[in-house]
């Protein structure tokens, strides 16, 4: 990417005054956007800038209200992914857009399947993922399912997908959240390729480091609005940050060492299953002290998501031992082990975290409802809930909620605060925090990072379970390595390496696709 | 218990296989929208419409085939509304559903005393032929069950052999299984989510058409105001209870009809007749108990409409 | 402000129900009738005098409390469509302390509300427990039970309980004392719109008021919140089918007590449906349930003058009927049609 | 959506066309074969009254003031009852033009019953020149009672109503409109302005099971050799149950081993449902049966059909259907509603119905019996036609006395 950039051409995708006013938020106001022919184009902004709505526009997933989009100089109507895809136009999800029950090669011909008469072609099928493969050097397996494989190659079957229909303009929105440090690099290395193979690409990301390691040129959103767009090599760090935010970032996680205490949680060879009945969890050892952060490492579908319910309750374990504060707890309730002091920040929002149709008040009693100051009897006390959300959310500064709001119209980081907010309120002993800033713009994870530790130092015991290696390593006092359902190695943090990290994230070097 | 033995013979099986047939057709139209993540409660109405053009239009033309086939654009006319109200216009699809089958009930008593001058009941003068297996007839039990039956019994089951190759063998298969699994992903991947989902509508109406058309024009040969009797919520049941599958689909049709042949045979054997009409019901609910266990079609259950919602959270 | 808001949030339902008596007017006219006449007995009649307002109270008050039988189970993402048959055995259940209790009014009438309640709550528990602990589908199950519910109603009033004058499939008339009280002759307009209307009063507190109605509106919102919050969403559930039972039960029981004075088979004309139709139309929330009703109620008593004052039959009605429902749910019409507008001014 | 729009536009066209087609479609309904009011024959078999004179009723509730004409008139006989109208009206002067409401508690179409009290109603309208206020078909139960008083308060002076199921509707009603008279068929009230009919079906049910019993062992085509007659009932409730009690006792009393094989549907729909009537009629037939009888209204219609396509037999009921399948249907159990409700207008027309009491229809006055029309005389076989009339005598003189299963 290093001539390329230096060789202006025409810009190939050219959107001009785009507007997109959602129900109560201004997603986009009047923004300019060009992509040249040739580049990897870095769109960065904090969650809620309106980045991915650009985008989606732009692939037809939106109407934008107002604005043009001209593609090859001239001007185009996109209203749906189709048009789009007509265009040349492509788009890979951050949420990935694929049927889990399908096979790899179906989930990419899906929309342009090959026939023999009537039917699917699944032979031709089959020719054509492999020869995309090769192609773009792709590695995936065309017959397996996609819900038997990982989240990296999941990833590639998505690129393919985008690429079996013949776009020239790629958009990857926030590639490397699930991804480890390796197959990031992967990841950019195939991305250089198809650039030399005459593709464009846009790579929506808030990382930092990524955009300055991948691409030719950054525009950078906020509020909706175009903030500017820069030669990537004419900017750095902090320049960018300052563009996103507005203000000065500090980018290193103040903390005083751990003073650790007493052993509060400790797990023996624990083991569960997962929902297709296949064991998940394989034996998990470890324990965690007051006033520690232990960080738990791992390419995710490694067992992460079972080993956090089989601890929370909600999956019973088919094995091992749960002790807290020396009392076997493994098979209780979430609700017995939230009155136990054990509080989680689940790792999907979305899906446990929230309730996306209720109001945040609603949200935030969640688990305390039943009880004093908020319940009295079988009465739920309305002007209680109402100063307790009022107080989480000054408390945590959710911003646009007020207690009536329903909380799925916030952003994902103020989404995410109510839920650290609650889960942070019950004062815990044990916090079991996953993925607690996926999603989160930039400002936020600066405040919940800080509000770890400030928990951490008050005495509580962390486990934080997430796939942001950096997170892990600069927030844990210990960090532990779980690869295909167990922890294979434990770090001193700061005496570990990100690449020694990958390498045991990837089985310790023996390197399994 | 020899009663209830006495009656198991072969001819039981190929009542059962009538008496499943209506269930089956509508059910197989109906496991075509669940695939494609539209819960169907109209068939009730769309069965009722179609059994009562389809003997209207064989009594006005003279030919049961014409009648078919007027039994089934009708069925389909309610589908397009079916489909337009709730997949166009985001209506509720159980409301929009109860409202067709309203609009069936009372439009078909409009009609009929507009054109026939009776609320009640009339004969369209001809049926479907049934299918006689001439030699196959004489075979023992195979002739007892297949030898001789109305021409929709086999339509119904080769439609279960042609669902199942469409869903799983062809594009239009997988486009359909693709929307109803993860609407969002098929219409990024340029699949015209709300059109595969209304193709799907309208394939249920023809289908459940055909049921109906199956009761009016096959099994007997006249028309009688309500007279598909809930069995568009039978086949609604025997499809959420084949997991929409077309096979299990199949099965539960059959099973339900088998439950209900023994039912009708077991009346004349004294016992009292309010228990043994209860069979058909409750051998279904044991069965789905016995069957169940695990799977869970909630998923499927939400309105085509939830996955279109503008994601300000992830915006 | 608000003013205008309110006005443009309570705009696009009126001028769908002004798009679908448009449609109604056309076919009517088709039939040869004056749609003013017939939209005049339809919706202007049942409210022009006390009497008929009577007619509309009545069938008022089933569809209430079938529309919050169906709202609750909804609230916890359980499909009830077997109100129908819990509301027949909750009409027998009533119907059978009517007729062998000998008790005063004020004692008997809650004995029997109650104990119809109780045995509709226990229908309903059958399809909530196969769904809690088997997993198996509540759509299915309900319906099914349903027909079960029929064919055990008409046994128990044909044979152990069937009356010596009996010519056809009902049981004896209840005690005098356990009628509900009859407040707008001749109509038979009773009691049970009070009870109704506070039933609807007490679901809108159980819901919003309580935890046992926060943890049914999480469970149906989103179950695995709920079970990740400490909910058992299984005991919900359980919870939310009872209570569903016990309004349907009541819905028999109530149409027992105030309107036929003993059980017969066929005694509904599917409330137990419209339930649904009426809960879903007032977006599942207990308040805005009694207004659904209401127009329901008032097309039902409309049907009948309709069916008096002009050529038309009643099943026209239905058809009418049908009609309103579809446009009046359909939320996207008038976003539908502006868009269109917005493409023909473009295109 | 473009398309999905002018789909649904092309919907209502099309219903609108439809139904604004029905000026020029109707006539051509005219000649529906099966149509139940005002169709063809026997729905409109005429009795000429004979007399009414005012003093009949005077004694204790007996026979009703009216001689019927033997039943098997049928064919042209419409054109007879309207040249007996200026007898009817002719000859007694003193009949006075009454206004009738009828109130049906279901529907019309059902080629019984309710078509059958219509048909009484319209001849009244016809012969004594009596003014139809109103017809009501009103299946909703929950609406009967104001549907009632609702008629009560038009100008009808007369309302007629029947079955059961109105009891109680008609016992609340009736006191408030004492200056009304109600003509209440199939049923009683004790009410000093209602006038009873009660039929004795079970009597007529009688003679249909000689009929069949008789008939499964005669040597019409195709039977089954077994001793087996069927009976299939919409509902097992007691009403239905009067029929298939006096069935079975007919078809035992012409020889006590015939087996009678009984079925019933439920449900709501329990009488709407002629396919699932035909498969309990199947399955009877299958067992042996040779002559299934209908108790089962519109249900009951799949089961004729079921005889017709078994190539047996059948037994219609309330209205005649022998002509819906000729040969297969050998008679029906005739319930002359149209007759009764017809009498009592009648009188009421000129000034000789008493209400209070009840009018008894039953063998002995032709209130109920078989329909011995042409088709009867051509496929009965004569052993079976002599044993039905052994039958009549035999209850008129007291000698059976049939069961009943009310009370």
């Amino acid at each position: 990417m290093s001539g390329d950039a230096n060789a202006p051409s025409a810009p190939i995708v050219r959107m001009r005054g785009i507007t997109k006013q959602f129900p109560g938020v201004l997603a986009n106001d009047a923004v300019d956007f060009d992509l040249r022919e040739r580049e990897v184009h870095a769109l960065v902004g904090e969650n809620g800038a309106g980045k991915s709505t650009l985008m989606k526009i732009l692939f037809g997933l939106y109407t934008s209200d107002s604005g043009t989009i001209e593609v090859d100089s001239r001007e185009v109507q996109i209203a749906t992914p189709q048009n789009a895809l007509d265009l040349g136009i492509g788009m890979v999800h951050q949420h990935f857009m694929l049927i889990p029950s399908l096979t790899v090669a179906e989930n990419i011909v899906l929309g342009a399947e090959p026939r023999r008469g009537p039917f699917l072609d699944l032979s031709r099928s089959i020719q054509r993922t492999r020869e995309l493969s090769d192609r773009y050097g792709l590695r995936v397996r065309p017959e397996a399912t996609v819900q038997s494989i990982s989240v990296g190659q999941r990833q590639r079957v998505e690129i393919l997908k985008t690429l079996s229909r013949g776009v020239k303009v790629l958009i990857l929105d926030e590639p490397t959240a699930v991804l480890t440090p390796q197959e990031t690099d992967d990841l950019f290395r195939v991305l250089r390729g198809l650039v030399s193979q005459g593709m464009s690409v846009v790579l929506i990301t808030h990382k930092l480091r990524e955009v300055l390691a991948a691409s030719d040129r950054v525009t950078v959103m906020r509020a909706g609005r175009h903030i500017g767009t820069v030669d990537t090599a004419a900017t750095d760090t902090e320049e960018l940050a300052r563009m996103m935010v507005g203000r000065e970032v500090l980018f290193r996680v103040e903390k005083k060492p751990a003073q650790p205490r007493e052993t509060l949680l400790e797990v023996r060879d624990l083991q569960a299953l997962d929902n297709r009945g296949l064991p998940a969890v394989r034996g998990v050892s470890f324990s965690l002290r007051r006033g520690e952060i232990y960080g738990i490492a791992g390419v995710e579908g490694n067992g992460q998501s079972e080993l956090i319910e089989a601890l929370t309750g909600l999956r019973r374990p088919t094995g091992g031992r749960l002790l807290l504060g020396g009392k076997p707890v493994e098979g209780s309730s979430p609700r017995r082990l939230r009155e136990l002091g054990v509080a989680h920040v689940p790792e999907d929002r979305l899906i446990y975290g929230t309730s996306s149709t209720s109001s945040v008040a609603d949200n935030a009693i969640m688990g305390f409802h039943y009880r004093k100051p908020l319940a009295e009897k079988i009465w739920l006390l309305k002007g209680r809930v109402i100063s307790w959300a009022r107080k989480l959310i000054q408390g945590f500064d959710v911003r646009g909620a007020r207690p009536d709001t329903l909380i799925g119209s916030l952003s994902g980081g103020n989404m995410q605060k109510v839920v650290l907010a609650r889960e942070m309120s019950r004062q815990p002993n044990v916090l079991i925090a996953a993925q607690p800033t996926r999603g989160v713009d930039v400002g936020a994870i600066e405040f919940i990072h800080s509000k770890l530790i400030e928990y951490r130092d008050a005495g509580a015991a962390v486990l934080l379970i997430s796939a942001e290696l950096s997170e892990v390593m600069s927030l844990s006092d210990r960090i532990g390595v779980i690869f295909n359902g167990r922890i294979v190695a434990e770090f001193d943090a700061g005496t570990v390496t990100e690449h020694q990290l990958g390498l045991y994230m990837l089985g310790a070097g023996k390197v399994s696709a | 218990m020899d009663e209830i033995f006495g009656v198991i013979n072969a001819g039981l099986f190929g009542v059962s296989l009538r008496l499943a047939t209506p269930i089956l057709l509508a059910a197989i139209g109906g496991l075509w929208t669940q695939q494609a993540g539209v819960l169907n409660i109209a068939l009730e109405g769309m069965m009722l419409s179609a059994a009562f053009s389809g003997a209207a239009v064989t009594y006005a033309t003279g030919s049961a085939w014409a009648g078919l086939l007027g039994g089934m654009l009708a069925s389909m006319l309610l589908a397009a509304v079916f489909g337009l109200f709730s997949i166009r216009l985001k209506a509720d699809l159980v409301v929009v559903g109860i409202a067709i089958n309203l609009f069936a009930a009372g439009a078909t008593l409009v009609l009929m005393e507009r054109f026939f001058n009776t609320k009640g009941n009339f004969s369209p003068g001809r049926r479907l032929p049934n299918i006689t297996l001439g030699p196959v007839r004489d075979i023992p039990i195979v002739g007892d069950i297949i030898g001789q039956q109305n021409v929709l019994v086999w339509v119904g089951l080769a439609l279960v052999v042609i669902a199942h190759v469409v869903l799983y063998r062809t594009p239009f298969g997988l486009r359909v299984r693709s929307v109803g699994e993860n609407p969002e992903a098929a219409e990024t991947a340029g699949i015209r989510v709300g059109r595969v989902q209304f193709i799907t509508v309208l394939i249920s109406g023809a289908l459940a058409g055909m049921g109906g058309v199956n009761l009016s024009l096959g099994y007997v040969s006249q028309f009688s105001t309500n007279m598909t009797s809930g069995r568009g919520f039978i086949a609604l049941a025997a499809q959420t209870f084949g997991n929409a599958t077309p096979i299990g689909t199949a099965l539960a049709s059959l099973f339900f009809g088998f439950a209900d042949a023994l039912a009708v045979r077991l009346q004349t054997r004294e016992l009292p007749s309010d228990f043994v009409l209860m069979i058909p019901y409750l051998a279904t609910i044991l069965a789905l108990v016995l069957v169940a266990r695990r799977r869970s079609l909630r998923a499927r259950r939400q309105s085509p409409s939830e996955s279109e919602k503008p994601e300000a959270a992830t915006v | 402000m608000r003013a205008r808001r309110l006005i443009i949030e309570a705009l696009p339902p009126i001028l769908s129900l002004l798009a679908a008596l448009l449609v109604a007017a056309l076919i009517i006219l088709a039939l040869g009738e004056n749609p003013v006449t017939v939209y005049r007995a339809l919706l202007f009649e049942p409210f022009s005098s006390l009497r008929t307002f009577g007619r509309v109270l009545e069938v008022l008050v089933p569809l209430l409390l079938s529309g919050l039988a169906v709202a609750v189970a909804f609230r916890a993402g359980v499909f009830n469509l077997g109100v129908e048959g819990q509301l027949y055995l909750g009409a027998f259940a009533a119907a059978w302390v009517g007729f062998t209790l000998a008790a005063p009014g004020f004692l008997q009438i809650p004995a029997a509300m109650a104990f119809g309640a109780i045995v509709g709550a226990l229908y309903a528990l059958i399809p909530a427990l196969l769904r809690a602990y088997f997993n198996a589908d509540e759509i299915v199950t309900t319906i099914m039970l349903n027909y079960v519910a029929f064919s055990l109603t008409n046994y128990l009033i044909t044979g152990p309980f069937r009356p010596p004058d009996a010519g056809s499939a009902q049981s004896e008339a209840i005690a005098l004392t356990a009628h509900l009280g009859r407040w707008l002759p001749p109509s038979r307009a009773h009691i049970g719109v009070f009870i109704a209307l506070a039933l609807a009063v007490l679901l809108y507190l159980l819901l919003y008021r309580t935890t046992i109605g926060y943890e049914l509106r999480m469970a149906g919102a989103n179950p695995r919140f709920a079970e990740y919050g400490g909910v058992s969403v299984r005991r919900t559930i359980i919870m939310a089918m009872i209570f569903s039972g016990l309004l349907a039960g009541l819905v028999g029981a109530v149409e027992v007590l105030g309107i036929q004075y003993r059980f017969r088979a066929g005694f509904s004309p599917g409330y137990g449906f419209d339930g649904i139709t009426v809960a879903l139309l007032a977006r599942v929330e207990p308040l805005a349930i009694p207004l659904a009703a209401l127009l329901f109620a008032a097309l039902r008593a409309g049907a009948s003058i309709v069916q008096l004052n002009t050529e038309l039959g009643r099943e026209v009605v239905d058809v009418l009927q049908a009609i309103i429902i579809l446009f009046v749910t359909a939320e996207g019409l008038w976003y539908f049609l502006r868009r269109r507008r917005a493409l023909w001014a473009s295109g | 959506m473009t398309r999905e729009f002018a789909l649904f536009l092309l919907i209502v066209s099309m219903l609108l066309a439809a139904c604004g087609q029905d000026a020029a479609t109707t006539p051509s309904t005219g000649d529906v074969a099966p149509v139940g009011t005002g169709g063809p024959g026997p729905t409109t078999v005429p009795i000429t009254p004979q007399e009414t004179q005012a003093g009949t009723g005077g004694g204790t509730a007996e026979v009703p003031a009216s001689e019927t004409e033997t039943m098997p008139g049928t064919g042209a006989t419409g054109t007879a009852g309207a040249g007996a109208l200026p007898d009817a009206t002719g000859t007694t002067g003193a009949t006075r033009q009454i206004k009738v409401a009828l109130m049906l508690n279901g529907t019309l179409g059902d080629k019984g019953f309710f078509d059958s009290a219509k048909a009484g109603v319209d001849r009244a309208e016809k012969e004594l020149g009596a003014e139809v206020v109103q017809v009501v078909e009103e299946p909703d139960r929950s609406n009967w009672e104001p549907t009632l008083r609702q008629l009560a308060d038009t100008e009808a002076d007369v309302i007629v109503l029947g079955t059961f199921d109105m009891s109680d509707a008609l016992n609340a009603v009736a006191p408030e409109y004492e200056d009304k008279t109600f003509i209440f068929f199939d049923a009683t009230v004790d009410q000093p302005n209602v006038a009873n009919i009660v039929y004795s079906q079970n009597e007529g049910s009688f003679l249909a099971g000689v009929l069949a019993s008789c008939a499964s062992q005669s040597d019409l085509e195709n039977l089954s050799g077994e001793n087996v007659v069927g009976a299939v009932g919409g509902s097992n409730i007691p009403v239905i149950n009067d029929f298939i009690v006096g069935y079975e006792q007919g078809a035992k009393y012409f020889n006590k081993d015939t087996k009678v094989l009984k079925s019933y549907n439920s449900g709501p729909q329990a009488f709407e449902d002629p396919a699932k009537g035909k498969e309990l009629a199947l399955a009877q037939f299958d067992q042996g049966a040779n002559v299934v009888f209908n108790v089962a209204g519109k249900t009951g219609l799949g089961v004729l059909e079921a005889a017709a396509d078994e190539g047996r037999y059948s037994i219609g009921v309330d209205q005649n259907q022998n002509n819906l399948h000729p040969g297969s249907v050998l008679s029906s159990m005739l319930k002359r509603v149209d007759n009764s409700v017809f009498d009592l207008l009648q009188m009421e027309a000129t000034g000789g119905l008493e209400t209070g009491k009840t009018y008894p229809y039953g063998i002995q006055n032709e209130g109920v019996g078989l329909a011995q029309d042409e088709l009867y005389e051509q496929h009965v076989p004569q052993e079976c036609k002599d044993q039905v009339e052994q039958a009549k005598a035999d209850i008129l003189s007291k000698q059976v006395v049939v069961e009943t299963a009310l009370k």
